[in-house]
């Protein structure tokens, strides 16, 4: 949008300009305003969030040991100044593990989800904008994917594809299309009903044209709701997958494939299980939090009300 | 003005929706939003359109738009047909006619600043190529509608009603339009905003030589801009006449009725004027009385007006009323 | 009314339609030869065609398509490869189990949640819509086996109060039902009871903010009927939507609760089958799991038409 | 004793004596009289892929839990891992005519009542080699088997094969015929008829088995009035279970639920099995020109460059055995000369820059895909690291793992080898180039002065002979080819309540319980 | 003139936002006498449907919260009782009725007609079921619904417009309420049907000597119907007085303004309207002068800078405006 206003600039004098920028400034205060209204458990979340992001980036620069490196000797320990989380049964340090499974959870979960994205507001926007019998058979093909659980197409299309990174996260992704099918189909019609694409035809602008420009981007705001609660459901559903034994292969250091190691010791060494179990609990709860707090900043109903 | 050749003709427009019921879709009956209605519009005139809800008056400008292709009839713009000219051909013809919609807010892309809702009208001509040339335009436009050049960098939600009813006024001339369809334009401003927006209506006729069809339900504001009013009961044209005429002449008892349910603000005037209060409501479109529309409600009814629909007759000064009883109206 | 049932049940045979043909896909996409499978690493080319023959897996797809969905329409599912034995009767086994976990998870999660959702909606703002909110977000965070273990660790290995693991049936032995049952039922309905919340929450708060609420407190009427009798009468269209698509929850969360609780039933199977690559228990049970799903959905959409005049009385 | 063996064949079980290398912490007290009566709540889990076909019954040929109770083998190991009669009174191999001759126990009866003959033994024989799993490995040179009269039974092979008693111990579950005739192999699939102390009464696939004692058991009466077997898919939970009561013996694979059980205080018997149950193997994809592995000094390197002594403390908490070969030092097959590669660096990172990979290279290691496989993989992997060879860690689903036994694309295959078997029917089985199914049949590159050697001592007409041959053929593989690597062996625990007394229960070998004695009080 | 039933001071009723405090009701005074027809008109936003809530006590909060003021119904302090209170909630309805604009939504869209009067009047009226539904009967008669027993038993969105709103009368007639609030009950319906609900509602007052607010900003609609009028800009109470005074003489220039800006259906119609121009300031900050500054027409310098202007008489009567200026009634102001 900065390029707008640069662009356009020659119509406005500077301190328009200006102004613009300071209004700009203050949607974006408020934006995070409404993002943060809602109380400490929004901030911890959000603040967790980035904590997840950051350690998922940085995650070499945390530790000196790598997710693989084995000291038998020193397996099954507790937590002690060399390993702050003591060690797994192979004598990997755990601290290390879980925090390459942050990197490991997140980017599974947003590759998936962008998969998803991807595939489902193509999917959608299409269904929705043509409708007619190509909409509808989208959207009943769309119920009988939904009438199957998330978690068993993903376990089919598991055996089918094997447990890449990559094949994961697609099947993951697929699992989750419906849904954005679904919303993005319901938003598109009744966008599509809304006088400013009856007013965009009939300034002579095109079908897609509309369709990216005016339709798409009016979807945007549901669309980041609904991949930020995206990546928490495909943490949740990897982890499933992992602890059926059918998700990501060991030894990568997911979440899902800790806990389902690390259940064995539950009565030995419970934090094996413990830890990672709680990573994934406050990444995908405050996963959720952040995106209700987006869907409220970012919905226009409450724009300049509240 | 009356010399001026029609710009637009629209001659037995009919518009049936289909209702859909059951399984397959089985079309049981049809909702007759536009049923048989004629008129003309002569370049530089302002043709008014009034009437109660549902009865037509968006459908009736909506297919003069080709936004719904309608049932039956002819309009003919320019001396040529368009109701059945295929979109292609019927591209030419787009952006000459325009329409100006009742909700300032729904009619604006929430997502789009004004300068960009602007550009997008004045790229699609493909006659301004240069960003200067845009830039240049787009002033030009702001100016026309009276908008300060501040508000390029805003966003819908940050102007006001009027603010906004401008600013898809400009849209609309950004298209350099020969005949605007103003559906309700007004109605969801106050008082002293619609005032300001009637004015700029007007004003941009002189300057453009623009031909409105003006849509509206309140008679004031309609006879305030329009040169002729067309009066719409149930899909149909029950009477036109010149805007002058309407107090004063008006012979069909709806219209009748309809001035005197609009209360004014004249106090001494207002205290003894007799009210007709019409009994009952509006039919639906779905099954429309048999006859003449508004016999159901019209207290001259007789039986020819429950069998046999009048038909819409010049009774001279370019008065037409579909009526059985024109203007016995004594009271 | 009527057409719009008709509607909805044509709906879902369509949906059914598709779902069998993913179900049959399965079989066709993935890896490995049944029939090898059925007979062993062993076992001859020629035994191996022989069964091939038998299992129809020689036909064009489209034929075998057919024979398939006719034989599922007779009641014959075929045989297990690795367990070797008729699908229905282990079919009649399972479904039961998961069903007698299932189907009380979610009678207690549905009022429960409601209720909870309610609380919060007209405590809005309140300590206590916070605290409901917290344990609301904390248990949809949860992962279903997580919760499972957490509960065992508590419940069972360090209170002692109640079983690890196990299922007996209810026709069995009710008393021990209930014992074995309570902490898959409610690993089970924590998020369903979370996710149904939620929505109450978004919903009540959406309905008490409506036109006909300020009505109703303009005429004076009590809160409680304003809550009850309106505000959440009208908000139930989309939590009934959403407890109909917890039914897919528990169904998914069957799999790993079953696995937690060693539970043998429909998701247990499913996860083996697919271990063991015994794809046409797999058909029957993805057939079967959204047949349960798409019933759900249907009893949904009458539902709506019970609660809503305006779906009921409509002509379309 | 069998008259006319030259080898050594104990007429009789005596599970008393099994007892012997039992590692037994609490037993019974002796003043108690045995009671008739009660049932015995086993549970267990699976979790080897043979253990998949294991508990639900597959076919009757097949190796079946049921089997364990409700079938049995004609003969069977000692607690050294040496056959014996078991079903059999006698057994006599004739290396000059090519036959083994078999006596065939008097008063055996099936469950159903029908009687074990002669003629029921050679046809389950004849069915095994038509039908049976692993038949192309074991009774390759099988012939038929006839009865001879209602007591013997003759056994004809095509070339000498010393090693039939053994494999007779490991999968040839003799069922009913009169059985099989009325309902055939599905028949019997559903209802089990078989000579065992207990009767199949019903099961639940992925639940439970129930069965009822055989009250005309052959050995004697059985005291429990049946077994009732719990299928747990968490071993953890059966350990918890059997903790709780809720069980009264449980049998472990998994060495974290042992470790903690053997700490426990609570009394239980725990028991070790006097046989190791598996080998955890690295075998080398070894015929490939292409492949590292290829590479003879590659292959020792690698093998240097395994610590077994820390895999065996960390994977198995000690309760694995360290060995260099298929089977452990108390058995007959034990050849001392085999060092196996003890675990150091230097000699490693040597031995890889002789053959020409200073700078190490990448692999892959293939591993069936449960928890101990993968973590021994990992722990494997981690080791190859540190001589600079990358191994890319592949998992095999349980289902698909049968495919790649014979071969694997490249790498090494880490591999379980059951070992009650004994060395000798292993190396009979795997190190010869013409066998139709088998562990690395298309991956290894078998020497041919190997392939003449195991067949040489295959076909040893006595068995000390054999003894001596098939030490050598250790050598050749673990030493001199080194074609596989032994990581570890391990053994099972069993667990059973002081309830229950003279259990019989995995003392000898995994999953081997001789029930029939067996009283809870 | 009679007695005063509804009485409300300084009323000042503030939404507590993130764009800051919205001060939608800002001191406002009125009374309603009994058996008068009150209007309250203004352009839209500039707290009439606020005033009238507070006065209900059914502000939506948060963020709304009336802070300050008293509203005395009846000679009791309706702010004392407290919006949950049980006095509270037996004034809502049967003594004060209120009608809202939209009667799309203003009933209950899954109960039946029937059952929505039948359970007010349940609440207001010790009486049975069954009484109940005929008291409903009588009073969709009463408001000229056709079929009345049939109509009890359909549910609104069978119903018209129209239907809607006679029914949100009915409710009100029916409890007897001494005051109805009815918040711009036309707007939303077409013309004829406007005619018929207010002929309808003035039937009312005149039969029941009800009392009538009626909040509204069509200005045509106040001067046919209203004994008195206030005038309401950004908050405030710009001019109050009898209908008469206020259209024929007004004195405040938002007043003036806005009969300007009405299209006459009588005048030539070639000459431009004389609208305000600009628009209404944002109530989240306002300016510390007069609010109407910037779009007065007869503004001076002499305005700028001071406080915002009280309320004073003019005229005699009860003729009162906020404006420093005095603006003689044909200045400007034409009819
Ligand atoms: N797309 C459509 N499908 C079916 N019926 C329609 C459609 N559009 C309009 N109608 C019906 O046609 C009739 C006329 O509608 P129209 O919108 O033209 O009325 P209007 O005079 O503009 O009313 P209003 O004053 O409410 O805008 C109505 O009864 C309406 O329900
Ligand atoms: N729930 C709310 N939250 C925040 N601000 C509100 C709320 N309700 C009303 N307001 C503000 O109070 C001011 C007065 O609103 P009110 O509804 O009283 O206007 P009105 O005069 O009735 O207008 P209209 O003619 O449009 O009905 C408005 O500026 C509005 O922004
Ligand atoms: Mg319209
Ligand atoms: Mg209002």
């Amino acid at each position: 949008m900065d390029n707008e206003i640069r662009e356009i600039s020659c119509i406005t004098d500077e301190e328009t300009r200006l102004k613009a920028k300071k209004r700009r400034k203050q949607n974006i205060r408020y934006f995070f305003t409404v993002l943060f209204g809602r109380g400490i458990l929004a901030k911890i979340s959000f603040v967790l969030v980035c904590i997840f992001i950051l350690v998922a980036v940085f995650c070499p620069l945390l530790t000196s040991y790598t997710p693989f490196q084995q000291e038998l000797s020193n397996a099954l320990k507790g937590a002690s100044p060399q390993h702050l989380l003591g060690t797994d049964n192979l004598g990997r340090d755990l601290f290390t593990r879980i925090v390459y499974g942050a990197r490991f959870s997140l980017s599974i979960g947003l590759l998936s989800s962008v998969w998803a994205l991807v595939i489902g507001v193509a999917l959608g926007l299409a269904a929705g904008y043509f409708g007619g019998i190509f909409g509808g058979l989208v959207m009943r093909l769309m119920d009988a994917q939904l009438s199957i659980p998330p978690l068993i197409l993903a376990l089919c299309l598991a055996a089918v594809f094997g447990g890449a990174v990559f094949s994961i996260s697609l099947i993951i992704g697929i699992s989750a299309v419906p849904g954005y099918v679904r919303v993005i189909y319901g938003q598109v019609l009744s966008l599509r009903e809304y006088d400013y694409v009856e007013a965009a035809r009939l300034i002579g602008q095109g079908n897609f044209k509309i369709l990216f420009k005016h339709l798409l981007p009016n979807c945007f705001p549901t669309i980041i709701v609904m991949f930020t609660m995206g990546v928490g459901t495909a943490i949740m559903i990897e982890s499933g997958l992992a602890y059926l034994g059918i998700g990501i292969k060991a030894p990568t250091p997911s979440w899902g494939v800790m806990i389902f190691e690390g259940y064995k010791y539950i009565f030995s060494s419970p934090h094996l299980a413990l830890w990672p179990g709680i990573m994934l609990m406050l990444l995908i709860i405050s996963l959720s939090v952040v995106g209700d707090g987006l869907r409220d900043a970012l919905d226009p109903k409450l724009r300049g009300k509240l | 003005m009356n010399e001026k050749k029609p710009l637009l003709q629209v001659e037995g427009l009919k518009m049936y929706f289909p209702l859909k019921k059951g399984l397959l879709s089985r079309t049981y009956c049809h909702v007759k939003a536009v049923d048989d209605v004629s008129f003309e519009v002569r370049e530089g005139e302002t043709f008014g359109i009034v009437g109660e809800s549902g009865c037509g008056k968006t459908t009736t400008g909506k297919c003069i738009l080709r936004i719904h292709d309608p049932t039956d009839g002819k309009i003919i713009y320019n001396g040529r047909d368009i109701s059945k000219l295929p979109k292609s051909k019927f591209k030419e013809n787009r952006r000459e006619l325009q329409l100006i919609f009742q909700d300032p807010y729904e009619s604006l892309d929430p997502r789009q600043s004004v300068c960009s809702i602007l550009e997008e009208a004045i790229v699609c001509d493909r006659k301004f190529h240069t960003k200067e040339e845009i830039k240049k335009r787009m002033r030009e436009l702001l100016s026309l509608v009276e908008l300060h050049q501040d508000i390029a960098l805003r966003y819908p939600h940050e102007l006001s009603g009027g603010q906004r009813q401008r600013l898809g006024v400009a849209r609309a001339l950004a298209c350099n339009p020969k005949l605007i369809v103003c559906d309700e334009p007004v109605s969801a401003l106050d008082v002293s905003i619609q005032a300001q927006i009637i004015n700029l209506f007007r004003r941009l006729q002189e300057e453009l030589g623009l031909t409105y069809i003006f849509v509206a339900h309140d008679l004031a504001v309609v006879r305030h801009i329009a040169g002729r009013i067309g009066v719409m009961y149930l899909g149909r044209m029950v009477e036109i006449l010149d805007s002058d005429d309407l107090f004063e002449n008006s012979r069909h008892p709806y219209t009748k009725a309809l001035l005197s349910a609009v209360p004014t603000t004249d106090y001494y005037r207002e205290k003894r004027r007799e009210r007709i209060v019409l009994e009952g409501e509006v039919p639906s479109p779905i099954n429309a009385p048999p006859g003449c529309p508004f016999h159901p409600r019209c207290r001259y009814a007789t039986d020819i007006c429950r069998t046999t629909m009048p038909e819409l007759l010049d009774r001279g000064r370019n008065h037409l009323v579909a009526c059985y009883h024109d203007g016995p109206c004594e009271s | 009314m009527s057409a719009y049932i008709v509607k909805r049940i044509l709906i879902s045979i369509f949906v059914v339609f598709a779902v069998s043909i993913f179900s049959f896909m399965i079989l066709q996409i993935m890896p490995g030869d049944p029939a090898r499978l059925a007979l062993g690493y062993e076992a001859s080319e020629e035994d191996v065609q022989t069964l091939r023959e038998k299992m129809n897996l020689d036909k064009p797809v489209v034929t075998q398509y057919i024979l398939w969905v006719k034989g599922v329409a007779r009641g014959d599912f075929g045989q297990s490869v690795i367990y070797k034995q008729p699908i229905d009767k282990m079919m009649a086994e399972r479904v039961p189990r998961t069903l007698t976990l299932g189907i009380p998870a979610l009678f207690i999660a549905a009022p429960l949640g409601i209720v909870v959702g309610v609380i919060s909606a007209v405590r809005r703002g309140k300590p206590l819509d916070q605290i409901l909110t917290f344990l609301t977000t904390v248990s949809m965070g949860m992962p279903v086996f997580w919760t499972g273990i957490l509960s065992v660790f508590i419940f069972s290995v360090e209170l002692k109060i109640l079983p690890l693991q196990g299922y007996v049936s209810p026709s069995q032995d009710f008393g021990q039902y209930v014992y074995k049952a309570i902490l898959p039922v409610f690993c089970m309905a924590l998020p369903m009871i979370a996710g149904i919340a939620r929505q109450t929450r978004t919903n009540m708060l959406d309905s008490i903010n409506q036109d006909h609420i300020r009505t109703a407190r303009a005429n004076g009427l009590p809160e409680r009927s304003i809550i009850f009798r309106h505000a959440l009468k009208n908000a139930m269209i989309p939590i009934i939507t959403v407890i109909g698509m917890q039914v897919r929850v528990v169904i998914g969360g069957s799999l790993l609760v079953e696995k937690v609780f060693n539970v043998a039933g429909l998701g247990t199977i499913l996860t083996s089958s697919i271990n063991t690559r015994d794809y046409i228990v797999v058909m029957v049970g993805v057939l079967i799991i959204s047949l349960i799903t798409v019933a759900v959905n249907l009893v949904v959409d009458i539902l709506y038409g019970v609660i809503d005049p305006r779906i009921r009385l409509s002509r379309r | 004793a069998c008259g006319g063996s030259t080898k050594n064949t104990t007429t009789s079980a005596s599970p008393e004596s099994s007892n012997t290398a039992a590692m037994t912490e609490a037993s019974a007290p002796a003043t108690l009289t045995p009671t008739a009566g009660g049932i015995l709540e086993i549970g267990g889990s699976a979790i080897l892929p043979t253990d998949v076909t294991w508990f639900k019954v597959r076919g009757i040929m097949e190796v079946a839990f049921a089997g364990l109770w409700g079938y049995e083998t004609l003969m069977r190991y000692s607690a050294t891992g040496t056959p014996e009669c078991f079903l059999l009174d006698s057994i006599t191999p004739d290396a000059g005519a090519l036959t083994w001759t078999m006596k065939v126990k008097d008063g055996i009866t099936f469950s159903d009542g029908s009687k074990l003959t002669a003629e029921v033994v050679a046809w389950n024989l004849n069915y095994y080699k038509e039908n049976g799993i692993l038949a192309s490995s074991f009774f390759s040179n099988f012939v038929n088997a006839e009865a001879t009269d209602s007591k013997t039974v003759v056994c004809h092979f095509s070339s000498w094969e010393i090693l039939f008693d053994y494999y007779l111990c490991r999968t040839v579950l003799i069922a009913s015929k009169e059985a099989f005739d009325k309902g055939g192999a599905d028949g019997l699939v559903a209802n089990p008829i078989g000579t065992g102390p207990f009767v199949l009464k019903n099961m639940t696939p992925d639940v439970d088995m129930t069965m009822d004692k055989n009250p005309s058991y052959w050995q004697g009466q059985v005291l429990l009035d049946g077994v009732h077997y719990t299928y747990y898919a968490d071993e953890l939970v059966a350990m918890e279970a059997l903790k709780a009561g809720e069980i009264t013996a449980a049998m472990s694979d998994s060495y974290s639920s042992i470790d903690s059980l053997m700490k426990e205080t609570i009394s239980l018997t725990k028991t070790q099995t006097a046989l190791p149950s598996y080998a955890y193997t690295m075998c080398f994809k070894s015929n490939d020109q292409n492949d590292p592995c290829s590479n003879l000094d590659v292959r020792k390197a690698i093998s240097y460059a395994i610590d077994t002594q820390a895999l065996v403390d960390t994977l198995t908490y000690g309760y694995g055995v360290k060995t260099t070969q298929w089977c452990m030092s108390n058995n007959e097959y034990y050849s001392p000369d085999v060092t196996g590669q003890p675990y150091n660096l230097e000699t490693a990172k040597k031995l890889l820059a002789d053959a020409g990979y200073t700078d190490g290279f990448s692999t892959k290691l293939w591993y069936l895909n449960i928890p101990q496989m993968s973590d021994t993989a990992a722990a494997v992997a981690e080791m190859l690291s540190k001589i600079g060879i990358t191994a890319d860690l592949n998992p095999i689903d349980a289902a698909s793992y049968v495919n790649y036994i014979g071969g694997w694309d490249s790498g090494i295959l880490i591999h379980t080898m059951g070992m009650e078997g004994g060395a000798a029917s292993q190396y009979a089985t795997t190190f010869v180039n013409d066998i139709s199914f088998g562990l690395g049949m298309n991956a290894f590159a078998i020497p041919d002065s190997l392939d003449a050697l195991v067949k040489q001592a295959k076909s040893a007409a006595s068995s000390d002979e054999a003894v001596k041959l098939f030490k050598k053929v250790a050598y050749d593989v673990f030493e001199d080819q080194c074609l596989v690597k032994v990581l570890y062996c391990t053994t099972s625990y069993s667990f059973v309540s002081d309830k229950v007394h003279d259990a019989d229960y995995c003392t000898v070998q995994n999953r081997r319980c001789d029930l029939w004695k067996a009283w809870v009080g | 003139m009679g007695n005063k039933l509804l009485e409300v001071k300084n009323l000042k009723t503030t939404f507590f936002t993130v764009n800051g405090e919205i001060k939608a009701v800002d001191g406002i005074s009125y009374y309603v006498d009994e058996g008068e027809v009150v209007a309250l008109v203004g352009e839209s936003g500039c707290g009439k449907s606020v005033s009238q809530l507070s006065v209900m006590q059914l502000v939506q909060s948060p963020p709304g919260k009336i802070v300050g003021g008293e509203i005395v119904f009846q000679g009791q302090d309706l702010l004392q009782c407290g919006a949950q209170s049980k006095e509270m909630r037996e004034i809502r309805g049967a003594r004060i009725g209120m009608i809202f604009q939209e009667p799309m939504t203003s009933l209950d869209p899954v109960q039946t007609v029937g059952s929505q009067l039948a359970e007010v009047i349940r609440r207001h009226k010790k009486v049975s079921k069954k009484q109940a539904w005929e008291i409903g009967v009588k009073t969709l008669e009463a408001v000229s619904i056709p079929d009345a027993r049939v109509r009890m038993k359909n549910y609104p969105f069978e119903l018209s417009g129209g239907m809607r709103q006679r029914i949100m009368i009915a409710i009100t007639l029916a409890c007897q309420s001494q005051l109805i609030i009815t918040d711009e009950p036309t707007t939303a319906l077409d013309v004829t049907i406007q005619a018929q609900i207010m002929e309808l509602l003035m039937r009312l007052v005149r039969e029941n000597k009800t009392s009538l607010v009626v909040v509204t900003h069509n200005l045509g609609l106040v001067t046919r119907h209203a004994d008195r009028i206030y005038v309401m800009y950004a908050g405030k109470i710009v001019e109050s007085g009898v209908t008469e005074d206020i259209i024929t003489k007004p004195r405040h220039p938002y007043t003036i303004g806005l009969l300007n800006s009405v299209p006459k259906l009588r005048r030539d119609c070639s000459e431009d309207l004389n609208p305000i121009e600009g628009a209404p300031p944002d109530l989240a900050n306002l300016p510390n002068e007069c609010y109407f500054l910037p779009r007065c027409p007869y503004g001076k310098q002499a305005c700028k800078g001071k406080k915002y202007p009280d309320l004073r008489q003019v005229d005699g009567q009860e003729h009162f405006i906020a404006c420093f200026m005095d603006i003689g009634n044909d200045e400007g102001c034409t009819i």
